[in-house]
């Protein structure tokens, strides 16, 4: 409710920050703009760390029993490159995204709880940084809280890499408990993971209330943009699947830290109860990755196709059923764990039905560019290029749901390949057409299409080159997470065609910084609505103005600015609008000079300080033994009590006079009834 | 309206779907001929419930092959016949159509029960063990198998041996993390889960060796815990087991075998493993106590390849292989528990002269 | 803006303190249940109703004095989504592991 | 930028016409059954299954003394309500007392389960580490003393604020309120571990 909070001197600890620009301003900052765009930086910046890692992998793995890497740092780089990828780069940079554009898409001036976003921005900050602390921290030979077993290591192959988590981004039980997993290093994971996990249920409260409460007047829960949508969908699935992975990591953390023994084996505890609590979390958490990326898409399909989202109603709702099936189907990762044959037919049959809405999805959006006049712009060719790609990951994925099939299949390559297929052609595809397609809104420019065009190309090729033969190798019988495979096995050539793909993809991650850096400085100017846009968001000037909207918009229809610019003729053909140019300048001139003063959410120091108590807490439990780890954990404590308390004292609003009758009761106002 | 497009396009289409044709066709070649000579593949099912997967696997593959055409040959259709030309008129704006979209929910869900059939069938056939089966024990260690038989007291390890046309039924169990059973010309996998039983069923036709491999990640050398099977005649197998049932012969004095022998017992080798010579032998017993943690040295020499069926490698001789591993096996092996003793050469060579009488 | 939409719906605190010795009595009830079972065993009947008298607080306790039977039904939509989701979610799960088995 | 009339208040409505504030807490509530449900589940596993060293939870529980603590904790939901009731009737003083009420109500619990743990570790000899339905025990009933600790804390907070303040504004109303919700969902949850996990609780044959 801070968004018209009111800048005044707090009563409190500190002064409230006044500065919006400049170093202060980003910190302290609780623009959903400013939050957003750090998102995006810091997940890229992990995506390149994740990426590098992946490099490794890909050079370990490219001839048989190659020695560049040992046994050790192989196992810790694709444990932290799939933790990596998947917590550091795809949650946060689809939250950078909800984050940018949730508020613009709905025509508000921000998020339900600006400061509550700022909070998440910070936890998800320092939870990554505390995760890979464990470079600097960590001592491999350490034992962890409990005394555990572990082989004999040959001493050179005691390395610092060597040294980060290794127990696989799944973390199964017990080989990452406290008995086969001594050390801190798997505590800096669970713990690591718990705080990204507390970051994002705060963010799924926050979207959930923002688009339930803060649509603008007229937009009907049916007229919001497909993006929209599913981010709602996605904050639901976190908000109820992250509590799951929460209980199960503090029971690690308990056995690993206090001596509880809910997954030791030897003293009766279950290591399938450890998969279940995951998985329960694990599969939900892979639409958490792919939505957003669908919901890119279908704002950019149309868009380029110069066509309204065929199946609107229908992609939306495929995209609820996929969620909510995606909920009872999380043993299909555990068909070779022994769960009994009912269990298994079962939880085969549930996965297909996933196809189905999927399947609605896939054909709805080649509806949408069929009849359409398609402009190949690179924000195009990413969607395209998710689309095709995402089907192929997609039918493995059936082929996975085939139980019999997938007991020859599971961790194997082939696995490895369908993941790859659905998350990078799938998620990094949609989130990289994204990226070019929303770049003027945030910079006012536009990334060069020359170097995108490239940039495509060269990851599209890389991508195929690397992923497509790991099904090949993984039929072959090419176990996952296997740091060595004998020359007989016949897997050379494959893989180094794989290797060689990956530096295809990062000469293209290249292409694309190097683009981003280009354009930021030099691109050419976008003006308003470069792309002849359909949704709320180009309403307003580029780059986006602090305000967001001059004016705070209306909604009388779904592709409501699209409307405002095209009628139809008989036929059913657009045609623009005498008046389209004149509302364009219109808007350009109210977004730049708004009639009204408005108010912004104040910045604030206190969700940085709160945020920076969690990790000190983090360090403080794992090495509770010592006289450190307790002062620690005091000092977090007062840190995020004393940030709580200055928080909750800092004036949330102006009290202002009650309800003057300037609220337009528009036809447009959406009522509960019709649309919760 | 749309033939007319087509027509001009049909020149592109050709070349581009040739193109892609060209590509997937030479793809699909060169791993067909990768796949004739990999020990691990999954394409060349030697038994009855290897092949039922396979059979189940290629009629749903072929139905995502179909679906694939049809979906990608759409999306590249589209592409070529839709994108902005001069002169093209402005679309016209279609919002969806009913009709099409409950075809397109129908039609994967028809799909997906033919699917559904074999799958369902597929599980309950395939995962409880016949009534005759031959039980082994498989006893997952970071990073072996270790194999015993209750109707014969014999114990493995690496190498399981079984008759041919003969269901095994394999009740697992692992002594500390996951592992994950795996020979993929005879069965899909299973987990070894710690404190708990699971069953696999296998079953070979032929005489043959065959490659199995550790799925689940299972710690440091995870890649390094593999597998065989030898599947042979009732007959041979009988013979092997009569052979394994036997208590090892002690090695003839004054040899170096005996010089083995001794270096064995005095560097703690006991601790870990059993060599059985039975209740008739002289010397000192070598029967790992409760500790146990390595494998049944027995029968050793019979064995065709050790430690997790990583050694010998490819081309080198068993000896040799045996020399690499007892100079130090974390070496070979990052974190194996069986700790690097610092043997001199000369007690490395007469535990191998040992080792061999060990058939 | 009013804190309390709708206030005038809310029971007056006589109805508060009547609901509070319905919910006494539901828990003295409770332990009742527990010691006759304990003295001569139900058969197995006991669990089922004290599910049920556990379940019947529960709903007085969030209908009244969490008011959400006055509120809009946004909130109760959330609200037993999360209860539904996790009694299905977690009753599969204990059916996997056998502890609960359908029948019998 | 001052006059708050001149604002714009298109971005204030709420379309569903719930606060935001209560809105998010009800949001989160629900998320919170997930949490609970994993804990149960786990507890519902682990004592189930025999073979653990000894004792289990249910050999030595003390339900009338959980019977009592339980009532206390039910009983504060209604001097919860009650101190939403007296603000809503704008009564500064009641509010405070069935505040202050509520939070001694819930330490009186808190207490009771510090006294029980207590009591199981040093008399029943049942530690953390004993055994997996031990741990899970302390695990959800540990988590569940934690919300409830919480919820004292931010009682006692809206107290501070009445007494420096002489009342509770609108604001600070709407913080009871939401602490309010709070503080009944902790309370519902121990209704159903009340009865899941104490009266319900059976040891597996053979033991006990
Ligand atoms: C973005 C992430 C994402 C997505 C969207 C999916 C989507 C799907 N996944 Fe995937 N999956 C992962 C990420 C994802 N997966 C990851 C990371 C793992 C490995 C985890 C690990 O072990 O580390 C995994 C593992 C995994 C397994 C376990 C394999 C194993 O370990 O043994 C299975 C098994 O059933 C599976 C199935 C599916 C299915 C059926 C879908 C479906 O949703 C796909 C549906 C889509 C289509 C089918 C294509 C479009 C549809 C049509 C064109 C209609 C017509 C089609 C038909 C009639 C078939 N996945
Ligand atoms: C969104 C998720 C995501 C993404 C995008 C990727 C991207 C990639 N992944 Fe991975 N992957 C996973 C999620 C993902 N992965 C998961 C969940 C696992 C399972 C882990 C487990 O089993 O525990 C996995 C496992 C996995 C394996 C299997 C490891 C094993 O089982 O042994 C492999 C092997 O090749 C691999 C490879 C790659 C490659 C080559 C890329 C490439 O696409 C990466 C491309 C990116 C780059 C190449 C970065 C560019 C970098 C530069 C250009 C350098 C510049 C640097 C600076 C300027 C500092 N991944
Ligand atoms: C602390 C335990 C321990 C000690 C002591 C030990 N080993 Fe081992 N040994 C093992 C383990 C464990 C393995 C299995 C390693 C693997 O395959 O990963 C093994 C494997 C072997 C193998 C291969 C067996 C097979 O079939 O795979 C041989 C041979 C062997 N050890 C010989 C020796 C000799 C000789 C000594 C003494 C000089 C010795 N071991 C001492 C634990 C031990
Ligand atoms: Cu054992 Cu992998
Ligand atoms: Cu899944």
């Amino acid at each position: 409710m801070t968004a018209t909070a009111e800048r005044r001197p707090a009563t409190t600890i500190f002064r409230r920050p006044r500065s919006t620009t400049g170093f202060w301003g980003w910190i302290t900052t609780a623009d959903h703009k400013k939050i957003g765009i750090m998102y995006g930086y810091a997940a890229f910046i992990f995506f390149l760390v994740g990426g590098l890692e992946a490099l490794l992998l890909r050079i370990q793995l490219s001839s048989a029993d190659n020695t560049f890497l040992t046994a050790a740092e192989y196992n810790a780089a694709f444990t932290m490159h799939g933790t990596t990828m998947v917590f550091l780069f795809v949650m946060p940079i689809s939250a950078a995204f909800i984050n940018y554009l949730l508020p613009l898409m709905i025509g508000a001036r921000d998020v339900a709880f600006p400061r509550m976003n700022a909070l998440s921005w910070w936890i998800f900050l320092f939870a990554g940084i505390f995760l890979y602390s464990v470079l600097v921290f960590s001592d491999p030979a350490a034992p962890a809280g409990v005394e555990g077993v572990s082989g004999n290591l040959d001493p050179a192959d005691n390395t610092v890499l060597g040294g980060m988590p290794d127990g696989g981004w799944f973390g199964y039980q017990p080989n990452a408990g406290p008995f086969y997993s001594p050390g801190t290093a798997m505590d800096y994971w669970a713990l690591g993971v718990q705080f990204l996990g507390l970051a994002s249920l705060i963010s799924s409260v926050n979207f959930i209330v923002t688009i339930f409460n803060m649509r603008a007047l007229g937009m009907r829960l049916l007229r919001m943009p497909v993006f929209v949508w599913m981010s709602l969908v996605v904050a639901l699935l976190l908000l109820f699947s992250l509590p799951i992975i929460a209980i199960a990591l503090f029971m690690v953390t308990f056995d690993r830290q206090f001596g509880s023994l809910f997954f030791v084996a030897e003293a009766g505890g279950d290591p399938i109860l450890w998969q279940h609590l995951f998985w329960l979390f694990g599969h939900p958490e892979v639409y958490i990755l792919i939505l957003p990326a669908m919901g890119i898409v279908s704002e950019v399909l149309p868009v380029y196709s110069k066509k309204p989202l065929f199946g609107y109603a229908a992609v939306v709702f495929a995209g609820a059923a996929i969620a909510f099936l995606g909920f009872g189907v999380w043993a299909h990762h555990m068909f070779a764990s022994g769960i009994s044959p009912v269990a298994q037919a079962a939880f085969g049959l549930s996965t297909m039905t996933i196809a189905v809405p999927t399947g609605v999805k896939i054909f709805n959006w080649m509806g949408t560019m069929w009849g359409g006049r398609l402009k190949f712009t690179t924000p195009m060719l990413f969607a395209i290029g998710f689309v095709a790609m995402f089907v192929i990951g997609g039918l493995s994925g059936v082929t996975h749901a085939v139980v019999p099939s997938d007991w020859q299949q599971t961790d194997t390559y082939y696995i490895v390949a369908h993941f790859h297929y659905v998350l990078f052609g799938g998620s990094v595809f949609g989130l990289f057409a994204g990226l070019y397609y929303w770049f003027p809104k945030m910079t006012g420019r536009l990334l060069n299409e020359k170097l995108g065009k490239l940039n495509f190309w060269t990851m599209f090729t890389g991508f195929n080159l690397t992923f497509a033969p790991m099904h090949w190798l993984g039929l072959q019988g090419m176990v996952r997470r296997t740091a060595y495979y004998p020359p007989e096995a016949g897997f050379d050539f494959w893989n180094l065609v794989a290797t060689v793909g990956a530096f295809i993809i990062a000469a293209g991650v290249l292409i694309f910084m190097f683009n981003w850096w280009r354009s930021k400085k030099h691109g050419e100017p976008s003006g308003m609505d470069p792309w002849d846009a359909r949704t709320v968001e180009w309403t307003t000037p580029n780059p986006t103005p602090e305000y967001n909207f001059g004016v705070a918009p209306t909604v009388t229809s779904l592709d409501d600015f699209w409307h405002k610019k095209y009628a139809e003729d008989a036929e059913g053909r657009p045609v623009r609008r005498p008046e389209a140019e004149e509302t364009l300048t219109d808007l350009m001139e109210t977004g730049i000079n708004p009639p009204h003063p408005i108010h912004l959410p104040a910045p604030s120091y206190y969700p940085i300080l709160l945020a920076a108590g969690i990790p000190l807490v983090g360090w403080g439990i794992i090495y509770h033994t010592s006289f450190v780890g307790k002062l620690l954990i005091l000092i977090g404590v007062l840190v995020v009590a004393s940030a709580s308390f200055g928080w909750s004292m800092e004036p949330l609003e102006e009290p202002h006079d009650e309800h003057d009758d300037s609220e337009p009761s528009g036809d447009g106002y959406s009522s509960p009834e019709v649309d919760a | 309206m749309i033939w007319r497009h087509l027509g001009r396009l049909i020149r592109p289409l050709i070349r581009w779907g040739s193109l892609v044709a060209l590509t997937v066709f030479s793809l699909a070649a060169c791993s067909l001929v990768e796949i004739e000579d990999a020990p691990l593949t999954t394409f060349e099912p030697a038994g009855p419930f290897a092949e039922r997967i396979d059979a189940v696997f290629w009629q749903v593959f072929w139905i995502a092959v179909v679906i694939f055409v049809v979906v990608e040959g759409g999306i590249l259709l589209i592409v070529l016949l839709f994108r902005d030309r001069e002169g093209r008129k402005e679309p016209r704006q279609i919002h969806g159509n009913n009709k099409l979209e409950i075809t397109w929910t129908i039609i994967p869900a028809l799909i997906l029960t033919v699917i559904a059939v074999p799958t369902i069938q597929g599980v309950f056939d395939l995962t409880e063990c016949g009534d005759d089966a031959m039980p082994v024990e498989i006893i997952g260690h970071q990073w072996w198998f270790e194999y015993r038989y209750p109707d014969h007291g014999i114990e493995s390890a690496s190498v399981l041996a079984m008759p041919i046309d003969r269901e095994v039924c394999a009740y697992m169990t692992s002594a500390d993390v996951l592992h994950n059973y795996w020979v993929p010309h005879l069965m899909g996998k299973r987990y070894l889960v710690p404190g708990q039983e699971t069953t696999l069923r296998l079953q070979a036709d032929e005489p043959a060796e065959y490659w199995g491999h550790c799925a689940e990640f299972c710690g440091l050398s995870h890649s390094l815990m593999r597998a065989r099977v030898i599947s042979m005649t009732q007959a041979d197998f009988d013979g092997w087991v009569a052979a394994q049932q036997q208590y090892a012969v002690p090695p003839a004095p004054d040899t170096p075998a005996e010089t083995g022998l001794k270096v064995f017992q005095e560097q703690g080798c006991t601790q870990c493993h059993t060599v059985d010579y039975g209740p008739d032998y002289q010397g000192t017993n070598l029967v790992a106590d409760e500790f146990f943690n390595g494998p049944n040295l027995t029968h050793f020499a019979s064995r065709s390849v050790f430690a997790g069926a990583i050694l010998p490698r490819e081309g080198q001789s068993w000896s040799d292989g045996l020399r690499e591993w007892l100079a130090n096996p974390p070496k070979v092996k990052p974190g194996s528990f069986m700790p690097n003793l610092d043997l001199t050469h000369q007690e490395i060579e007469d535990l191998i002269a040992w080792l061999d009488t060990l058939k | 803006m009013a804190a309390h939409p709708g206030e005038h719906h809310h029971p007056t605190p006589l109805q508060y303190v009547k609901i509070a010795i319905l919910l006494a009595v539901l828990t003295i009830i409770e332990v009742a249940l527990f010691y006759v079972n304990e003295a001569a065993d139900m058969g197995g009947w006991d669990a089922p109703l004290l599910i049920i008298l556990a379940l019947f607080k529960f709903v007085i306790v969030v209908g009244w004095y969490m008011h959400l039977r006055f509120e809009d039904s946004t909130l109760s939509k959330f609200f037993t989504a999360g209860f539904i989701l996790a009694l299905i979610l977690y009753a599969i799960v204990l059916l996997a592991f056998g502890v609960i088995a359908l029948g019998s | 930028m001052e006059a708050a009339a001149a604002m714009d208040h298109h971005d204030q409505h709420e379309s569903t016409g719930i606060d935001h504030r209560k809105l998010g807490m009800w949001v989160f509530l629900s998320s919170e059954f997930l949490f609970f449900g994993a804990l149960i589940t786990n507890y519902l596993l682990y004592q189930g299954k025999s073979g653990f060293a000894r004792p289990y939870p249910a050999e030595i529980y003390d339900i009338p003394f959980t019977s009592f603590s339980s009532f206390a904790l039910l009983m504060s939901s209604l001097t919860m309500v009650l101190a939403h009731n007296a603000l809503a009737r704008h009564d500064q003083h009641a509010t405070r007392t069935w505040l202050l009420a509520t939070a001694m109500l819930g330490s009186v619990f808190l207490g009771g389960q510090v006294f029980e743990f207590t009591e199981f570790i040093t008399v029943g000899g049942m530690k953390l580490t004993t055994n997996p339905a031990a741990s899970a025990f302390y695990l959800l009933t540990g988590f569940h003393g934690f919300h409830v600790l919480l919820g004292v804390l931010m009682l006692l907070t809206l107290y501070g604020i009445s007494r420096r303040q002489g009342e509770l504004s609108e604001a600070s109303g709407l913080n009871l309120e939401l602490v309010g919700l709070y503080w009944h969902f902790v309370d519902i949850i121990w209704i159903v571990i009340f009865t899941v996990v104490y009266l319900l609780a059976s040891v597996p044959a053979g033991v006990g």
